[in-house]
């Protein structure tokens, strides 16, 4: 494999680990605060996408897409949280399972009975289609360039949110002390929606930039969550930095995997039994990957003691 | 003198800067309440972590029946006699007082993984279970699930529980702790008549307790044993005098 | 049995028409169950399968003619259980419907060993064409086999000389690739199994870009070709496209935009296709449904008539003679020439259509014809 | 009679009544649909005896189901195609018995169980759900693009297999024998309920200090129950492969874990007989609710939320009441 390629793939493993960043991020701070599985974190991705691929075919702007993208992820968030989800904390991991797996199944036969069972159109804007010229002779697509540019500043936000803040002073508090920030005065039902729709914005804004590369159909965000999940055991769940380290180790795991484990196997088998068994083990590394941190470290890299 | 059936040798153990356990050296002897005392974070329940083996030690030893147990995990303590009753009840909280006292006696006695015969008719669990729950007086409420106990009533069961343990030793992390002055007052009668079966390792902030029920007391302050004697001994010591009970006059 | 009435009532009412007449006192008449994949992933196809064939159903008017709806929901248990069910309890004659190889292979085998007819209006497993051949299953689409393989005749005659070839690493992937291979004539500068249901193609595009490459055949079925086309052409490789035409269909062209102009996919049906039924097929499709028809809604459509055309000249329970007239083909099929090989196949033109924009809308025009007189390549392990 | 224990007995005598009385009324299709829900019942059983008696959510058991499928697809796909599975080291044949295969299924089950077990249990909470979930994955990922045995279009057996003295073609035949290891675990995991290794289990899931203090060791009780609940729903897959004579990777799907669990909460999660009725009121609810809307999924949804937000002991919970403690 030449120079070029290995540091495309380790672009494109980036792009990706950034974009389950997204998604991991909000569930990994909803479990955090709030002690919260949420499968029903792929369905607020899928409704931002579908909420960005409609208004750009009312308005034809991509910029207004992605705002009502979050927009309405969050405000699909808000109203989950405020109707059923604030019933389930401190409910066992049991019922929330099943409770957000019935979520999933409501927005996804929803959403198709809204728009319908084909997928639909949502395309990068003209300004950002094309590529660029990298070092090396690398040429690399501009809108993937973007999505990664965009998710490492809203991962620098989040991190300051988290830091440096009022708000995120009180989200650390909720995660290491529910106690102490009802002490502090902290209206803890508004934090919660709050948190809820901080995690339920970033997943529509990831569905709506992902959307736009790949298509915007019911049933996208099911393999999203399963990943996310996978980034947050992996990080460590409740820790906004593991998620990140976590996403960028998927990412790359999935993308060099299937570049390289085909090559791999080809160094002692037939081209045709290596590809083949090279993609099925690929398919199977992240899980392979998760697996191993845990029995090594059962409460993932960044998650304590 | 007997051989101490408890041995505690060089115990430490840090968090971090923090030494939880300085050190610790001490004993428990056939026939004795042995009481450990101390103010809040001095490491009382850090010690009995690691005599029961749910904490790994950094270093020392526990002597037990005149061998070294340190490798031994929680269960394999417990099943060679040592019985300990928990600082907030550690029960089965959906089960009758009696299941919780057969599940002693049936931890002790093994068996547990019999799949096909059913547990509460066999005889000689029960009868360990009655007994133990006629010692401590819960025989009227046998049948009652054990979420529905009073506070009081929890207690009496941990040390049930306990007792269908047959142990050799008994490590009783603040039994008092909650109780009202009559139910204090009925489980010092109870432990004061325990000892004789076997010794008990007592942690306890209810001085009156204390007091009345140890033979030696041992004052742990910051991870340290700072003094062990008899009750008069520790009462004219003037370290512990300034260290803990000067604080509580304070 | 009310999503069955639910659903062919929703049918009729879009097509204005009145009542069907649901033929439950008619002895004589014939009986089919339609298994189809309607609700979750995938059910843009099975809407357009069941449209097409009731669109013929209506046409014809038949009182002797009643159809069983269920939806599979794309799981193959659950297709197994509906077909006990049209079997044992619906009292079925002839199943028809369902979309994926999967689930044919697990209900198939079953439906025809039981003297049941099977008329396939989507899959065509290698299984079933060759040594698992049955004298009852008729696939009125493809052997699925066959786009993939007029790709390649047309990769040759476009004079490509070293094509990239990717395709999911499942059963039809596999076939996918060795079809096209089967006629493809050039050298191979990749090939790559993708993970079923992948998103994003990042990586396989990097390793098109890094592969010198003249050409990229590709068989993603569904949202996975929309993805791969609209990153593909984000790329910057802009080496021509060849496909079946399982990812250019009407039902998807719309989600995938401009990314798709321009390339060149395979197909035995097309819109443009100058006939007389054909012309009347997809303005009748268009005014019952309000959208144009797909592959998937023409090869409903045949089936439907295929069927028809048999109760015409046969009793479903003389099941020899009712085989003659199904096997005969004795129907003017949307695409134009129809017949089936021995292996009860269709032997075929596949055309070569390119993806343009008609005003807003995006379709396809036929460019060129890729095989004539196309049979599948396992008819020879078929022993009837 | 307790209210469990009437309800209990209503729901193994309807289903056997509603069964035969379908054969009389010549409606097989109703025969396949309840063997459907009496082996959907012992999938359920299965998980739980993990979820249910030893609170280990587990959201892998499609691993279980599936291979217990596959075993069952593997075996008969080599016996009727007369290849031999194996022939070195030496020789192993495919077979087209039941019984040999229930016992295949559960064995290997049970040995895949042990070994993600001993490794999952080494996590708690969430991460136990996920790490079975990703083992689940693993299967399901390796079945999808493994060639010899169908890869995603998966193996059909076009003759049910055969047990000794009956035709097992037969819906009603089939049915009977289903019923029967229904019957088999229901009274082994009653049994398994109130023996010393239950009462333990229980105690391990409340308390696992507890446990630990009267001399057990909560992961051995664990993993053994997380053994026996694999090896149930094992021989669940194996008899589920067989009623629909295929086998394919939907069977390892994270979904067929979710609806295995469904079985178990819509029923009564602790419940010996919850399972049973989760499976047969799911069945039920995908019946009547398939027919109100291609959109079922929506009213479908809403049922679980109610579940879980009001009625949280599960059908059994609902109108047995609040679990008695058994002495």
């Amino acid at each position: 494999m030449t120079l070029p390629l290995f540091i495309e793939q380790t672009l494109n493993g980036v792009q990706f680990g950034v974009m389950l960043f997204l998604m991991a991020a909000g569930l990994t701070l909803i479990f955090g605060v709030m002690g919260l599985i949420n499968l029903a974190h792929g369905a607020l991705y899928m409704v931002g996408a579908f909420a960005a691929a409609a208004t750009a075919a009312a308005t034809g702007s991509f910029i207004l897409a992605l705002a009502a993208s979050v927009v309405f992820a969050a405000f699909a968030g808000v109203l989950v949280e405020t109707l059923i989800i604030r019933r389930l904390y401190g409910r066992d991991h049991l019922d929330q399972v099943l409770a957000t797996f019935a979520l999933v199944l409501i927005f996804a036969e929803g959403t198709r009975w809204v728009f319908g069972s084909f997928p639909l159109f949502l395309d990068k804007p003209d300004w950002l289609s094309g590529t660029v010229m990298l070092p090396f002779g690398i040429e690399y697509s501009l809108y993937r360039l973007a999505i990664i540019l965009v998710g490492l500043v809203v991962a620098a936000g989040l991190f300051w949110l988290i830091g440096r803040t009022r708000v995120g002073m009180q989200i650390r508090a909720g995660e290491n002390d529910r106690e102490m920030i009802a002490a502090l005065g902290v209206n803890i039902s508004r934090l919660y929606t709050l948190v809820f729709a901080l995690g339920a914005g970033l997943a529509g804004f990831a569905g709506a930039l992902i959307g736009a590369i790949q298509s915007v159909q019911v049933g996208m965000g099911d393999s999203v969550l399963i990943l996310a999940f996978v980034v947050i055991v992996i990080g460590g769940i409740g820790s906004i930095k593991g998620a990140f380290v976590g996403a960028l180790l998927v990412g790359l795991t999935d993308t060099l995997g299937r570049q390289l484990l085909p090559m791999f196997f080809a160094l002692f088998m037939e081209p045709a039994a290596a590809t083949s068994t090279g993609a099925s083990l690929a398919s199977m590394a992240i899980y392979l990957l998760m697996a191993a941190v845990l029995i090594l470290r059962p409460k993932g890299l960044f998650g304590g003691a | 003198m007997t051989d101490p059936i408890l041995t505690v040798q060089n115990l430490n153990k840090s968090f971090g800067a923090l030494k939880a356990t300085d050190n610790v050296t001490l004993d428990l002897r056939a026939g004795e309440i042995h009481a450990l005392i101390g103010p809040n974070g001095a490491g009382k329940s850090t010690l009995i972590a690691q005599i029961t083996g749910a904490l790994p030690p950094d270093s020392g030893n526990v002597g037990f029946l005149g061998r070294d147990i340190s490798g031994l995990s929680t269960a394999e303590r417990a099943r060679a006699g040592m019985a300990r009753t928990f600082q907030i009840s550690a029960l089965a909280m959906d089960y009758t007082v009696l299941q919780n006292a057969v599940l002693g006696a049936l931890g002790a006695r093994g068996g547990v993984f019999q799949m096909l015969r059913p547990v509460m008719r066999n005889k000689a669990l029960l009868e360990t279970a009655h007994q133990a729950l006629d010692t401590v007086g819960l025989s009227d409420h046998a049948h009652k699930r054990t979420a529905d106990l009073s506070h009081g009533q929890r207690r009496q069961l941990e040390v049930a529980v306990a007792l269908t343990l047959a142990p050799k030793v008994f490590l009783m992390d603040e039994p008092m702790a909650g109780l009202g002055s009559e139910g204090s007052a009925q489980l010092i009668t109870l432990l004061d008549r325990l000892r004789h079966q076997a010794p008990i390792l007592l942690i306890e902030h209810d001085m009156d307790a204390v007091f009345a029920l140890a033979d030696r007391i041992s004052v742990l302050v910051y991870g340290q044993i700072i003094a062990t004697g008899t009750v008069d001994e520790i009462r004219a010591n003037p370290a512990v005098r300034q260290a803990y009970l000067g604080e509580e006059d304070a | 049995m009310t999503i069955k009435s639910l659903i062919t009532a929703t049918a009729i009412g879009a097509l204005g028409a009145l009542a069907l007449p649901t033929a439950h006192a008619q002895a004589e008449g014939l009986k089919v169950g339609m298994i189809t994949t309607l609700s979750g992933g995938g059910a843009g196809l099975g809407i357009d399968v069941r449209d097409g064939f009731m669109l013929a159903v209506n046409q014809a008017g038949r009182s002797d003619l009643e159809v069983v709806i269920e939806d599979d929901q794309r799981k193959p248990d659950i297709a197994v259980q509906l077909a006990d069910k049209m079997i044992q309890s619906e009292k079925v004659d002839v199943l028809t419907g369902i979309i994926w190889s999967n689930l044919a292979m697990a209900v198939v085998p079953a439906a025809t060993a039981q003297g049941k007819f099977y008329l396939s209006p989507n899959a065509g497993p290698s299984q079933l064409a060759g040594r698992g051949c049955h004298q009852n299953y008729f696939n009125v689409a493809w052997q699925n086999d066959n786009l993939h393989e007029a790709a390649g005749a047309y990769a040759n005659s476009a004079e490509l000389k070293n094509s990239f070839i990717l395709a999911p690493n499942y059963p039809a992937g596999k076939d996918a690739l060795t079809g096209y291979k089967r006629f493809y004539e050039g050298a191979l500068a990749g090939e790559v199994y993708t993970k079923l249901g992948q998103t994003d193609y990042a990586a396989e595009i990097a390793q098109i870009r890094a592969s010198g490459a003249d050409s990229v055949f590709f068989f993603l079925p569904g949202g996975m070709g929309i993805s791969f086309l609209k990153q593909y052409a984000d790329s910057g490789v802009d080496l021509p496209v060849v496909g079946p035409a399982f990812s250019f269909d009407q039902g998807i062209l719309q989600a995938v935009g401009d990314a798709a102009l321009g390339v060149k996919n395979t197909s035995q049906w097309n819109k443009d296709i100058d006939t007389a039924a054909n012309a009347a097929f997809v303005a009748s499709f268009q005014e019952a449904y309000g959208r144009l028809p797909s592959l998937y809604a023409s090869q409903g459509f045949d089936t439907a008539n295929l069927l028809i055309s048999a109760m015409d000249k046969a009793d479903v329970k003389d099941a020899d003679a009712f085989r003659a007239a199904l096997k005969a083909a004795d129907f003017t099929s949307v695409r134009g020439a129809f017949a089936f090989g021995d292996n009860n196949h269709p032997i075929q033109d596949i055309y070569v259509r390119e993806v343009i924009k008609e005003g807003d809308v995006y379709t396809n025009k036929i460019v060129a014809t890729g095989l004539s007189n196309h049979a599948d390549a396992y008819a020879a392990d078929c022993k009837m | 009679m307790p209210r469990e224990t009437l309800l209990n007995v209503l729901l193994m005598t309807a289903l056997l009544a509603f069964p035969l009385w379908a054969h009389l009324a010549d409606e097989p299709f109703l025969i396949t649909l309840t063997t459907r829900a009496v082996i959907f019942a012992i999938a359920g059983i299965g998980l739980n005896v993990a979820l249910g008696f030893g609170g280990l959510v587990s959201l892998g058991h499609a691993a279980f189901f599936g291979l217990g499928g596959y075993v069952m697809g593997i075996l008969a796909y080599h016996a009727q195609t007369y290849t031999p599975l194996m022939e070195v080291p030496f020789l192993i044949e495919g077979t087209k018995s039941m019984p040999v295969i229930w016992l295949v299924a559960i064995v290997l089950s049970a040995l895949a169980a042990l070994a993600i077990g001993a490794l999952s249990l080494r996590t708690s909470g969430v991460y136990f759900i996920m790490i079975t979930l990703a083992f689940a994955q693993m299967f399901y990922f390796f079945t999808l693009s493994w060639p010899t045995y169908g890869g995603e279009d998966g193996l059909s057996i076009y003759v049910r297999n055969s047990f000794p003295g009956l035709n097992t073609m037969d819906p009603i035949q089939f049915y009977g024998l289903c019923y029967g290891l229904l019957m088999l675990v229901l009274a082994f995991v009653w049994a398994l309920s109130r023996a010393p290794f239950g009462l333990m289990l229980g105690a391990a899931r409340q308390n696992e200090a507890r446990v630990a203090a009267v001399g057990q060791m909560p992961y051995a009780l664990y993993l053994t129950a997380f053994t026996i609940s694999g090896a149930i729903t094992g021989l669940a897959g194996a008899l589920f492969a067989d009623l629909n004579r295929f086998v394919s990777p939907t069977m390892f799907s994270w979904h067929t874990s979710g609806e295995i669990m469904i079985f178990v909460i819509l029923g009564g999660v602790g419940r010996v007989f919850g399972p049973v009725a989760g499976a047969v009121l799911f069945l039920l609810l995908e019946h009547i609710l398939g027919g109100l809307s291609p959109y079922w999924h929506i009213y479908l949804g809403a049922v679980l939320l109610g579940v879980v937000l009001f009625a949280r002991g599960g059908l059994y919970g609902l109108l047995a009441g609040r679990e008695v403690a058994h002495d």
